[in-house]
């Protein structure tokens, strides 16, 4: 077993820089997953770690090894793709069994090996089929028995739940959190799914634009967001953001009146700066005024509120319980200081 | 669906389509029923004049006999199952590897490599007509199976790996990848991971270039003569100066001649269908 | 000696029609018997591809024995070196009877194969029509034009032919020609001496011109070759056909005796000294072959007076033996056939049409022969395009 | 997991493996490919400027044969060269009609009712036939006297005709007779074609209003478009390369009426009377040109497309 | 503008029925969805409402119109696809306006209605684009662009945001909701997804196998289930059911100990009854017992609690705040008895 680490690692494509200079350490045994919008070299850091994509630069080492210009399949890494990319023509013992049998293992070690995989994955009934004759789930869970089988020091998910539909998603979602307690391995997992980057991860890496913006756990970068793009990008629905200034150490918001008093001291006057509250933080108060509900969400439990403030800014609150806010009506809103963050305006970056 | 599925017509015009549907086909196939007509008729007929009355008499057996055992016919058709198995194997060997090559691998030249198989593949093989005659000459292989079957399998070779290598770039990338997170050697993957995904593709391949090379005439033409080496499409012409005006005994052996991509056509339909809707070129 | 000889003996023969078919096949037995150890093998190719064939068939790995024409026709082969020089074989007495056909064989002075048949040209017609509308054989063009008239207003054609493979109308060019010009102006013709455009080949083609207009082909001639147009003669729709001698053999074949069949020489048309088509079949050894000796004797063999008046026979070829000690078969027509090139060809033989003109000239006059046929109003044309043409190549 | 191990000393194939696989993939084919084909296209040109007759020795004369076939300097243009150039033009434009043909096929047998497998792959059944056996069957077929076309235009009244040996009707005959195969591929095509119009968008442009005329207009079509291109192209490539046919259905004929670059060629080069193989080959060179048209458009689209792929 | 109304409508596939007689007002101008499990027939009655699919038995009105036999084209329905079904060799203003012309409208009239559908749906800058030039979420809008502009009575939709992205998904939801408003004609809405259903419908239909278990807006079917199929089918996470029966006019659940007085009756003593409670409405005591937490799964504002109970079930609860449990304690649960329902376990209806 083997933690990762990157140092100031690059890619380019051509002249296109794609991974702007990394470092990143992740534990022996960890559950990493990386996170960020659509193109942020998500899959290229991990195919990186893979050796699937060259390093251009920076150096890349699993456990003691320096991997930076190793054959994938020196690595000690096994990767669960996105589509699985079982091969259709064989049955799921072949295809578990196929990296060995190819690197010349006895049958017996194979076949215990692969006995072993099947037993943690419970998939002894379909071991004869082919993956055409399995489901979405069964197939997913055959593409991670296979990463099993080798017995890799590194497991590497690409998006793995991305194709299953709803409920099997939580229910695999489930089963690699089981298998990550069962077998301990590093895991290196790739998503933009929040529910599971939440609860899949011991750290949570936010990339963007091929840059780390945060790493820590799952419930530190939603309590504490080191910048206004982790802030925005952890949590669902997303924070509420008002634009404002400071002013004689407090916080003026445009579109709302009143001024917020902040747990922080906002550093100097005339500072532009943006003010983010989560959703389930703000409380509604019917007696109050300055915003209409446009729309209300009902979900059951739980109700989204959009409200417009009278100068046009918008926000959501979270309502639960049993009374709930109506369209069209007027009400205003209530900020709990202390659980509003300040941010920067131009760089974005956290005040604290 | 379109046209509207005539299941959901009025009952008037399912029973139009259902007659016209026979119609359609017998007005389609008219030549050659005739042709089947002309082949188990007596020659007599033909002297008598009745050309498409009904036979007098079916000579169906004799005329066939005649065929197979008083005409050079078997011989060019053993050649011609000589020259186009080692085709159909050879240009499905050496395509599959190139298509593996071009569909997998990234390299600088690939497109290039690519559009020159096609680009040879479209051009009109006339202008290789002089230089090709030479070469076989001289290499002593004039009027051979062997000088056909190299000629065959180095120019389908492009239309194959156009087919191939469209085929493999289909292939969801990810299980190559996955077999190099493995392990697995280069062409282990190819003769464990690739070769057997394509078999739809080889089939359907083995297909269209059956039908390809049995029905070639021009090659045979120019790089063969006489029954020795030469396929029964230019057999057939033989054939028929040997019995010029026995229109009885020239559908027969036209029949005959064209019998083995029928066969094939039939016996492997859904692979042929699937071939030309691949490859989709000729 | 002889019967010494052994190893192989590859044939290629175009002989593929029927009779000559059986003839080449008795040829090879007859040799095989004679020298059992020599392994023959004889491929029997069609006549018409055999005549595109035959380049690459010298060219690599060429057989022993082929078949070709003499004349003109032979000489691109010996020009190549394609063809074997048998001089010795003349000059060694081993062919005795062919020397007064030598001349046919020869270029610069060299030998470079042997013939084994020649065979009239000239009129076929059916007898027992000619009797039913109370015509007589012609004599001259007047005749014959008159005879014409007379069939035609009996709801036939006169004349069968077939113009697919387009050398049938070199044959009609050949006699229109030699008759309206004599043999000497066709020759010259013929080795692109006189322009197509000279006012004498006008003439020719506007005695052609007279048939033609006349309604006196079969229809669509061009779709025919000249076995498929012979159908016409056999069930009578036309009565005469001009046509090499073997096509006796076809006709017989096709049901008519020989109380239905009669030949006449082509008519006179003007008073110039007559030639007559007479071609000569040859066989030739490549000068690629393996087996030369053996193809030596197998030449010998074949022209064998024996031999030559076996296969020549009637009931054979139905053609006219090259040897001058052979004899020619009690047969109507080899016996009209022998006579009038004996006695009344004084002008000349000629080989015919595309053996005396060269390849390309005879390609693109026989095309343009055809199309007179068909069209004969482009005449002006079609003489353009062939002087074009002969212009090119001889100048 | 001792101290740091050092990378493991690998062999240089290993090293290079992905770099070299795909060449040693190739090499047969490129090698059989190269000699066989590129490089005869190039012979093939060098011939063109010489004069030859295929037996003894080359003689360079520059573009003479060029400037004979197009009639540069004081010559005529070829006549057989232009007959057979009208003549490839006549093929192409009349072969394309074989793509629409193949559409009505497809839309008429593209139904669900029973059999209509063995009626769609009968139709098909001319492709599969050796061109020669097509261009004999319908030689008969077109027999002056004896021809079924000439029975069934009795039955009408009219006739007779002589399609192969009239030179103003014969081209049109054997293009007739090529587009019978030809339709039944177009017609393929088009059925798969149709398999793979999207349902949901003939169920929204049924609820648009589009029906039958307009729905194929604005619909479908739009959607054959890839069968269609295909057909085009395989189309065109047929008509260009045509040979059998004519060389077994007129040779030619009637007087050289029938004549295209690709039986001229070979006629020039090979046949008979031939062996002019510097002039044949100036003419595969037109030809070639010709077609690199069709091959550069081919190419473009689909380089176009592999640059939206991937 | 018009409502729908169904009558014991019926479709068969040959010898397979799959929708069982439906009667169904949907009011002029509503928003109407259905949902269900998979293959339930949701789509199948849509269609059949589109007039794409025949209806076998019963008759079928749109406004005044018995529209049972007509042609699509006639219903004066436009529907927007799954898939989008945009043709794609048109731009999106032919898109848009090929139904029209099709009916042979005047151009400029066509042009009108086409700026006006643009317009409302922000449209303009892809006018002449090419759909595959165009996002998802773009694609989307000019599907449903092209339905407006034909201004049919009825609007239909087969989940037309399910090939979307989670983003995506919920910015759509919204302009469908924001749509319905400003154009106030009928829709009809089918989905699989409990947030579309809750948050855009004036009133759900649950379907399940042909026919309809319940009609009713979306709070009430979620406070007010009549059977338990919609009691656990509307929320997320479902509900908790719990095995038990019913003893002295009190309910003894299996694998809980005590028993639970409930704000309605049993009716007699040992029926076996499934007692259902969500998430939200169970709360943890710390200091009971009888609950192992077996995983958490902390998504930021809100946790759920998986927890074991000693006697083998599973029950998921909802934990908001700043305290969150801990995976392995033991804990013990409080069902507030006005929250739980009851149902009976044979015939599956709500006890009340
Ligand atoms: N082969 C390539 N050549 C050039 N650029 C590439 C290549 N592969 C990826 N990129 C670019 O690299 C960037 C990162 O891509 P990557 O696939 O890692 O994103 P991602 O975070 O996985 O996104 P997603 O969530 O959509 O999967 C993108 O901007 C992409 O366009
Ligand atoms: N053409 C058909 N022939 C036979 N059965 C059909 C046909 N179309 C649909 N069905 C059946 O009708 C039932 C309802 O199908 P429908 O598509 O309406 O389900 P759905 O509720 O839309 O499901 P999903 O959520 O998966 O889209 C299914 O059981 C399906 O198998
Ligand atoms: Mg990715
Ligand atoms: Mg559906």
């Amino acid at each position: 077993m083997a933690g990762v680490v990157m140092k100031d690692v690059v890619k380019r494509y051509g002249g296109v820089q794609v991974i702007h200079g990394i470092d990143l350490e992740i534990e022996n045994g960890e559950f990493c997953v990386f996170v960020g919008p659509s193109g942020c070299g998500k899959s290229t850091l991990l195919r990186m770690i893979a050796g699937l994509e060259e390093t251009t630069e920076g150096s890349m080492s699993i456990g003691d090894r320096d991997v930076t210009r190793m054959d994938p399949a020196e690595r000690g890494v096994a990767m669960v793709f996105q589509t699985y990319a079982l091969y259709p023509h064989m049955t799921v013992r072949d295809n578990m069994g196929f990296g060995l049998k190819m690197n010349g293992h006895p049958k017996a070690e194979i076949a215990q090996k692969v006995a072993e995989a099947t037993r943690i994955l419970k998939l002894e009934e379909y071991l004869d089929r082919k993956p055409a004759a399995l489901s979405g789930g069964q197939r997913q869970r055959v593409s991670i028995g296979r990463a099993i089988v080798r017995g890799p020091e590194v497991f590497l998910f690409d998006e793995p739940l991305s194709n299953l539909d709803a409920e099997l998603r939580v229910e695999m979602r489930v089963e690699i959190a089981r298998l990550h307690k069962e077998i301990g391995a590093t895991m290196v997992y790739v998503t933009h799914d929040q529910v599971e980057a939440m609860t899949l991860a011991d750290k949570i890496v936010v990339l963007r634009k091929g840059r780390i913006e945060q790493v820590g756990a799952p419930l530190d970068l939603y309590r504490d967001p080191d910048n206004r793009f982790v802030a925005g990008f952890i949590g669902s629905p997303a924070m509420n953001f008002l634009d404002g200034t400071t002013s004689g150490g407090k916080v003026v918001l445009d579109g709302l009146d009143g001024s917020y008093a902040l747990s922080v001291t906002p550093p100097e006057d005339g500072r532009d700066i943006t003010l983010g509250i989560r959703p389930e933080h703000i409380e509604i108060d019917p007696q109050g005024k300055g915003f209409t509900v446009e729309m209300t969400e009902a979900l059951g439990g739980v109700s989204y509120v959009h409200l417009l403030s009278d100068t046009g800014a918008k926000i959501i609150v979270e309502e639960r319980g049993d009374d709930r806010s109506r369209e069209g009506a007027q009400v205003g809103v209530k900020i709990p200081p202390e659980r509003a963050m300040l941010f920067d305006a131009n760089t974005e970056q956290r005040l604290r | 669906m379109f046209p509207t599925p005539i299941a959901k017509q009025s009952r008037s015009r399912q029973l139009t389509y259902q007659t016209l549907l026979p119609v359609a086909l017998i007005l389609w196939l008219l030549p050659l029923i005739a042709v089947a007509l002309f082949s188990i008729k007596p020659g007599s007929d033909f002297a008598a004049g009745n050309y498409w009355g009904w036979p007098s008499s079916f000579e169906g057996l004799t005329n066939y006999g005649k065929v197979f055992f008083e005409s050079n016919m078997p011989r060019y058709l053993m050649n011609s199952v000589f020259i186009t198995l080692p085709t159909v194997l050879g240009a499905i060997a050496l395509s599959s590897m190139a298509g593996f090559a071009l569909g997998i691998y990234k390299f600088k030249g690939n497109l290039l490599i690519f559009f020159m198989f096609i680009a040879g593949n479209f051009v009109p093989f006339q202008i290789l007509m002089v230089p090709v005659r030479d070469l076989t000459i001289s290499l002593g292989m004039y009027d051979s199976i062997q000088g056909l079957v190299l000629f065959h399998v180095a120019f389908q070779t492009g239309f194959c790996t156009l087919f191939m290598r469209n085929f493999i770039r289909a292939l969801p990338f990810p299980l190559i990848e996955a077999a190099r997170v493995e392990g697995v050697a280069e062409w282990r993957i190819f003769f464990f991971v690739v070769l057997p995904l394509m078999k739809p593709a080889l089939a359907a391949l083995a297909v269209l270039v059956f039908t390809f090379i049995w029905n070639d005439y021009f090659w045979a033409v120019v790089l063969t003569q006489g029954p020795s080496a030469q396929p029964v499409t230019a057999g057939i012409t033989e054939f028929n100066s040997q019995f010029r005006a026995a229109y009885h005994l020239m559908s027969a052996g036209s029949i005959v001649a064209a019998f083995p991509p029928v066969a094939m056509f039939f016996l492997m339909q859904k692979h042929f269908i699937a071939g030309l809707t691949l490859g989709a070129v000729k | 000696d002889e019967s010494q000889l052994s190893g192989e003996l590859k044939i290629t023969s175009d002989m593929s029609n029927p009779a000559p078919r059986a003839v080449m096949e008795s040829l090879a037995a007859g040799f095989g018997e004679l020298h059992p150890d020599v392994d023959i093998e004889l491929t029997i190719v069609d006549r018409e591809a055999w005549k595109t064939q035959i380049r690459n068939a010298l060219g690599a790995n060429p057989p022993d024995v082929v078949n070709w024409y003499a004349a003109n026709r032979m000489g691109p082969y010996v020009s190549a070196g394609l063809f074997e020089d048998i001089s010795d074989m003349y000059a060694n007495g081993d062919l005795p009877g062919l020397e007064s056909v030598k001349g046919a064989l020869t270029i610069d002075g060299k030998q470079y194969g042997v013939p084994y048949t020649y065979y009239q040209w000239g009129m076929y017609y059916r007898e027992d029509i000619f009797k039913e509308l109370g015509l007589t054989e012609p004599e001259t063009f007047e005749q014959e034009l008159a005879n014409c008239e007379k069939i035609v207003a009996s709801g036939r054609a006169c004349y069968a032919i077939g113009t697919k493979f387009l050398w049938t109308a070199g044959g009609w060019f050949d006699y229109l020609n030699m008759r309206t010009n004599g043999f000497d102006f066709h020759m010259e013709l013929a080795r692109g001496e006189v322009p197509w455009t000279d006012p004498r080949v006008r003439e020719t083609f506007a005695n052609w011109r007279k048939i033609i207009d006349m309604g006196g082909y079969v229809a669509d001639h061009q779709s025919y070759s000249w076995q498929e147009a012979l159908n016409f003669m056999i069930e009578g729709d036309a009565v005469a056909y001009l046509m090499g001698n073997f096509a006796v053999a076809a006709m017989r074949e096709g049901g008519l005796d020989d109380s239905q069949i009669d030949f006449y020489q082509f008519p006179k048309i003007a008073d110039v000294p007559q030639g007559e088509d007479a071609p000569t079949d040859t066989f030739h050894i490549p000068s690629g072959a393996k087996n030369k000796e053996n193809a030596r004797a197998f030449l010998q063999y074949v022209t064998s007076a024996d031999v030559q008046t076996k296969i020549n026979a009637g009931d054979a070829l139905g053609q006219l033996p090259i040897n001058s000690e052979s004899s020619v078969d009690k047969d109507e027509f080899l016996e009209q056939g022998f006579e009038m090139l004996n006695t009344s060809a004084k002008g000349g033989v000629a080989q015919f049409f595309d053996r005396d003109f060269s390849a390309e000239m005879a390609s693109v006059g026989m095309e343009g022969l055809q199309e007179f046929m068909v069209v004969p109003d482009n005449l002006d044309d079609i003489l353009e395009r062939l002087e074009e043409t002969r212009q090119r190549i001889y100048e | 997991m001792a101290a740091t191990t050092p990378p493991p000393a690998r062999s240089w194939y290993k090293r290079n493996e992905i770099a070299l696989t795909p060449w040693l993939f190739l090499l047969p084919a490129m090698l059989f490919f190269a000699v066989y084909v590129i490089i005869p296209i190039g012979q093939s040109v060098a011939i063109s400027f010489y004069q030859w007759d295929g037996l003894g020795e080359k003689t360079f004369v520059g573009t003479a044969n060029y400037e004979r076939l197009l009639g540069i300097g004081d010559q005529k243009m070829d006549r057989k060269f232009e007959i057979s150039f009208w003549n490839n033009l006549k093929w192409l434009v009349l072969y394309l009609l074989a793509v629409p043909a193949g559409l009505f096929i497809a839309l008429f047998l593209n139904q669900t009712v029973r059999g209509i497998r063995i009626y769609k792959s009968l139709f098909f059944f001319p492709f599969v036939i050796s061109q020669v056996v097509v261009g004999l069957v319908f030689s008969w077929f077109y027999l002056p006297r004896e021809g079924l076309l000439n029975a069934m235009l009795a039955i009408f009244g009219a006739g007779p005709v002589n399609i192969l040996s009239d030179p103003s009707t014969a081209t049109y005959g054997i293009i007739a007779a090529g587009l019978w195969p030809q339709t039944a591929y177009c017609m393929i095509l088009y059925l798969t074609g149709l398999n793979a119009v999207d349902p949901e968008q003939i169920e929204a442009a049924r609820l648009d209003g589009a029906k039958g005329r307009k729905m194929l207009w604005y619909i479908i079509l739009p959607q054959l478009k890839p069968a269609t291109f295909i057909a085009f192209v395989v189309t065109i490539i047929g008509a260009l390369r045509s040979f059998d046919l004519i060389s077994v259905m007129t040779n030619g004929g009637p007087f050289g009426s029938t004549r295209v670059l690709s039986f001229y060629m070979f006629e020039e080069a090979l046949s008979e009377f031939g062996f002019r193989m510097g002039y044949g080959s100036a003419i595969a060179v037109i030809l070639f040109l010709i077609m690199l048209g069709f091959i550069a458009y081919f190419l473009y689209a689909m380089w176009r497309e592999e640059r939206e792929a991937r």
